[in-house]
């Protein structure tokens, strides 16, 4: 039996944590927060699914699975993408002619299975941004798609921060597309329905606290950047340019956002990759009250 | 299948025999083989010296491993003393114990153990190499150290399987004079597997002859002892053992 | 000796023991399957506890579930797929473990020099996380299918190696030098007396490498693979879908299963020469 | 016998072969350098291959290079406190895995009903892959240190298992036979005829589940984990740092001549009473 | 260290002799004991059919394994022909293989293989036991296996340690004509470790004694063959070997 006055937390990569430290809004707590790191969104959502944790970040791609398998967790927060979704983005290694969406059409694009990058790739298609044939798609792991991209063995990398900044910033690759427009690039902080039904206040709090580290942490981008940097072993630059895009403004979770997750939802169920146990707006929690 | 150091599950006591050896009606094939043993009975008193003799495969071993109650009795019926002591034909000594270990394996005899296994080695001409590992030692050397792990124990019933046959003439009248010491003393039973008839006669109260399974020929050595080579009987139970062997004491 | 046996002839001067005969059935299929009664006992257990609610059948799908998805995914043809391609991975990487690590182990065995240039950098490729080496494979081996048989063969070729290896090294000395007076040459010595005398060893070093190359296809089957077991798994694993992992994890204990039984017969075959009732089980 | 010899004796009637004394110098220390010479070869040939840029550094980070990363990793003090943490982890899940394993494979080695009831399961087990058990483990065990301990005692649980399984069955029935003429407890069996018969299949093992508990950690460490060597590993998998993923192979290189060298150590201890001329690699 | 099958790589051919053993010298100690062999000598001319006894633990299987190339020579010289044979005092049989495929081991005939074996068995008398494996075989019986592969090969020097401690006096008999007629028909060079004074007596031309690492006795057997134990100087030579051995021809 856990204590009712903590919250334990799950992290991806000590980032979230490191942010309310930095801004200094984890202090005076009238509960205690508990955090637990994961190394991906996967395990995250497994000990969700357990009830290990009470709630975690995770990005939309993979709590939409997480919720189409079955498991008790609703989406209670939500952390949008800064500058509508250049996180996400189809990158080319340097020296590569490929400069548009189009040029896309029946090359070897490497992305992770289930990840935003392959929803950007399944958008694009679905979109007709990436004429027929279609591209084919080689799924590998980040350091996976690096190798690959590097030795020429594919063509395009449909990838996300901090992967898209290295590239370019630190490779001279480019940015062929983006995902801006195309999909909401939400993150969104999950939790149990049992947290949601005794931990509410806590929740409340603790969603608050987010939204004041995100703050601060706009005003300070280059303090966060190097949080980030000494966390990620990220160089500067990239570190300077990932924060620029992964800054955001935390906020409940409100009808665009289920609007736009349904279209996330569709590119799924179309792909095959899912099918949904219920109506989307199932999938959010609608009752978190900033304090 | 599943017990170490427990008797076979048809082991029941005897409660109609102090400390005998009794075979009754013992039969052993392998698969689908001839009968090695073949209805075999034999009895050993307490206290009796028997000496078994018998051609190479004529199943003097087998006989040893069923009363030893490795083998499983299937058709007979065996009962026996439970302390016994067995040297195998072969020395089965642990190589991962030095020697001295190995005479006093599994007797909880606590500090004076060492000292037992030192004694016991000096009487087999093995003082020497107490400490040695068992696998530097020599054919000799190894039949002695079993022999020493047999006699440390000091049990009901003795049995030998040819645990003379690669000492010199020297070495194994030491250890026959040992074995027939100790049986003195001590009076338990003891079976002897031997090819050599005058060790036989030398020791033996009671000679038997295994041949197709069966004991042929039951001879009893009505001699004193000490006993000599040239006492005239000798020379005539000698013929009798050596004819039921099938040699012509004419060379 | 037993205890029991003491207690029942505390009254004769010397205890006794008497041996009768037992009768010696035994039913050959009879043993055979009371090895499997095991696992069909905590399958049961398994089902018993879902049913009855003990286990959370959100959390973990029961036995009728998993069979019940494991005859969707026949029959829709995904499982029968993915297996097919899987076994025609692991088969070629095993075979080139086989041949590598019977090789190397040789090597290593027979020859000090051997031993001394081989066995260090095994022992150390040994211990490295295959997943951490995955980006080289890509680099040197692209991405088609040679990068995942190689995986497979690395994996596997390890145990192969380490148990043939041990076994050589243990083979009664005097045996190789009766193989010596004889005169027999390295090629008869090493059939006729090395090979049969680590045989044990090495079938146990083939078992493990047979469970490793379908562990190595989990990690292997992520790099552009659309089918395959373990790109069935990694994908139910990235979305979540419990049930499929199950089915998964009940084909590599199925596996598992099949495998064992395999050498066990190999085991009988070719130690035939134990005498009977050595064979089988302990003796003891 | 070889051909050489035969041809310079062609000449006399019978083939004859004369000894003569040979000098037997041997270097102790000589002997274990050798062993670790081609190691170091090999990291000589990576290191002019970066050097002379027939292997492109951005791919693959050259010894030099890695050397002074592992140098700041050791400085800043991540590597120390992240060896540490898994070193624990290791050893605890280690220590259970030996017990268990142990423990499985006397109950499986000594009893056909021990065999039955242990070894279908534990065969079944062994090929399930570790991924996928995780998010049961999760479940059961929550998020703490618990699972990532049992993670590795599970993962090295089977080698010994196997190994010592084997060890007892391939034990000398003789010498068996012998322990039970002469009244041995099974506990004196076990400890002084069973366990060291099957020492050194024990010690394959014990090898295997050390490399073993390293790898679980990589998994393992996914879990709640802010530190340890598979926590470093992935999360310089993630952020691409193959300078950092390259210290972490060496380090598990490390670990692996590290683990070699102390069962090559117990090896020589405990295998004393092998004749001098066979213990040293293979007497042939 | 890594050569299977190549002779230590201190054998040289040795040009001044045509197949008769020499040892010079020879000095074998164990770690840092007493030497086992103490600056040894011994010469066997080809055809010659010397017996070795000695002691248990004297040093006669060490001086065989020497003799077989099988332990370096670090102090002395050794000369022999090249293709001996050994029957060692375990019988070292593969229990891999079955009987008949032990006996042919390595030889190269062909079909005839079997063929060979099955006669050479049924010369020792295990023609029924061919097909076993070699775990199944009584004592006597893996005696006589492994002195079927020694004799099989028909080798230019023929080493045996106590290849007849396991067998019944009849059997044994058999035994000992079966090597005097491989002998006689081969003319072979014979080195015969035994324990038996008359085993020596009727089988070799020449007895030695080793004693602290030396041959302390040498003795010419001139008698004729085929010899009976009821020769008059056979009773003389036995009690001169016997008193070399240190038992007193009294009892
Ligand atoms: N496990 C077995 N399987 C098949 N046959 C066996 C087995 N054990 C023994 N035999 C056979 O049974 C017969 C009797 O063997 P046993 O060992 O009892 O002979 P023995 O009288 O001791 O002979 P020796 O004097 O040569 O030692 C032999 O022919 C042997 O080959
Ligand atoms: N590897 C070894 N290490 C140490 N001592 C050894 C080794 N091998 C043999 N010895 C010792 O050397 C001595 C001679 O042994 P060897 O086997 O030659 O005797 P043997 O004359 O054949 O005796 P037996 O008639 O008993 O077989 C023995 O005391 C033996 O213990
Ligand atoms: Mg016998
Ligand atoms: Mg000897």
């Amino acid at each position: 039996a856990r204590a009712q006055d903590e919250l334990i937390v799950a992290d991806q990569k000590g980032q979230q944590k490191a942010l309310l430290e930095a801004a200094g809004v984890g202090h005076d707590l009238p509960y205690r927060i508990h955090w637990v790191e994961f190394e991906a969104a996967a395990p995250l959502l497994q000990a969700l699914g357990a009830g290990a944790v009470d709630t975690g970040i995770a990005g939309d791609g993979p709590f939409l699975f997480a919720w189409g398998a079955g498991i008790p967790i609703k989406a209670a927060y939500v952390v949008p993408p800064r500058g509508g979704g250049h996180a996400t983005a189809v990158v080319v290694a340097a020296g590569s002619g490929i400069t548009s969406a189009a040029q896309l059409s029946g090359k070897r694009i490497a992305t992770g299975r289930g990840s935003i990058g392959h929803l950007l790739l399944l958008r694009l298609i679905a979109t007709g941004a990436i004429p027929a044939p279609a591209p084919q798609i080689v799924f590998l792991q980040p350091s996976q798609a690096k190798a690959a991209l590097d030795t020429g063995r594919v063509d395009a990398w449909s990838t996300w921060e901090p992967y898209v900044s290295l590239e370019t910033t630190g490779h001279n690759g480019h940015v062929v597309v983006d995902a801006a427009g195309l999909m909401p690039n939400n993150s969104f902080f999950v939790a149990t329905e049992a947290a949601l039904r005794n931990k509410r206040a806590l929740l409340n709090d603790f969603y608050g606290r987010v939204t004041q580290a995100y703050a601060w942490g706009r005003q300070h981008q280059d303090q966060y950047a190097r949080i980030l940097a000494q966390q990620t072993g990220l160089p500067d630059a990239v570190a300077a340019s990932v924060a620029e895009r992964l800054i955001a403004s935390p906020v409940p979770v409100g009808d665009d956002v289920v609007r736009a997750e349904e279209v996330t939802l569709d590119t799924y169920r179309d792909a095959g990759l899912m099918t949904p146990p219920g109506p989307v707006s199932s999938a959010f929690d609608r009752e978190t009250v900033l304090p | 299948m599943n017990a170490i150091s427990q008797p076979p599950a048809n082991i029941i006591p005897a409660e109609h025999n102090s400390g005998a050896v009794t075979v009754q009606g013992l039969t052993r094939r392998f698969s689908n083989g001839p009968p090695v043993l073949d209805r075999l009975d034999l009895t050993i008193a307490p206290g009796e010296f028997v000496a078994l003799l018998g051609r190479s495969g004529s199943g003097k071993s087998t006989l040893l491993r069923t009363l030893s109650g490795l083998d499983p009795v299937t058709e007979g019926h065996v009962s026996r003393p439970r302390d016994v002591a067995v040297v195998f034909q072969e020395s089965r000594l642990l190589p991962w114990k030095r020697v001295w270990q190995n005479i006093i394996l599994g007797q909880t005899g606590g500090k004076a153990g060492r000292e037992r296994a030192g004694e016991v080695l000096e009487e087999v001409g093995l003082g020497h190499r107490g400490d040695a590992w068992p696998l530097t030692l020599s054919g000799g050397e190894s039949q002695r150290a079993a022999l020493a792990r047999a006699l440390v124990r000091e049990p009901a019933f003795l049995m030998l399987d040819e645990p003379f046959a690669a000492l010199d003439a020297l070495t194994r009248l030491r250890m026959q004079q040992l074995v027939a010491g100790l049986w003195t003393r001590h009076r338990c039973a003891v079976l002897l597997v031997t090819h050599d008839v005058d060790e036989a006669l030398l020791l033996a109260d009671r000679a038997v002859v295994l041949e197709s399974g069966r004991i042929r020929t039951d001879l009893p050595i009505p001699l004193d002892r000490p006993r000599r080579h040239d006492d005239p009987r000798f020379g005539h139970l000698r013929s009798i053992l050596l004819d039921a062997l099938g040699v012509h004491d004419d060379d | 000796m037993s205890e029991t046996t003491l207690r029942h002839t505390v009254h004769t001067a010397r205890p006794v023991l008497t041996m009768k005969p037992h009768a010696k059935f035994q039913l050959r299929g009879w043993h055979t399957l009371r090895r499997y009664l095991s696992p069909v006992v905590l399958l049961l257990i398994w089902q018993i506890a879902c049913s009855t609610g003990l286990l959370s059948t959100r959390l973990v799908a029961s036995p009728t579930q998993i069979i019940s998805t494991g005859w969707s995914l026949i029959h829709d043809g995904t499982l029968p797929v993915n297996l097919g391609v899987s076994l025609l991975r692991a088969v070629s990487g095993l075979s080139i473990a086989l041949v590598a690590g019977i090789g190397l182990a040789l090597i290593a065995g027979l020859s000090r020099t051997g031993e001394d240039i081989v066995d260090a950098p095994l022992q150390i490729m040994r211990t490295l996380p295959v997943l951490a080496l995955v980006p080289l494979f890509i680099l040197w081996f692209g991405i088609g299918e040679t990068p995942k048989i190689l995986l497979v063969a690395l994996g596997s070729t390890f145990p192969v190696y380490l148990n043939l290896h041990k076994g050589i090294r243990s083979i009664d000395p005097k045996l190789l030098e009766m193989a010596r007076t004889l005169g027999l040459s390295r090629g008869q010595t090493i059939r006729d007396v090395i090979l049969p005398g680590a045989l044990p060893d090495l079938l146990i070093g083939v078992r493990f490498a047979v469970g490793i190359s379908w562990l190595m296809l989990v990690v292997a089957e992520q790099v552009n693979a659309d089918s395959g077991i373990g790109h069935m798994m990694m994908d139910a694993e990235d979305f979540l879908r419990t049930d499929i992992i199950l089915v998964g994890l009940f084909i590599y204990g199925l596996l598992g299963l099949v495998s064992d039984q395999i050498v066990r017969m190999l085991e009988n075959r070719l130690l035939a020469w134990r005498p009977a009732q050595h064979r089988k089980g302990q003796p003891v």
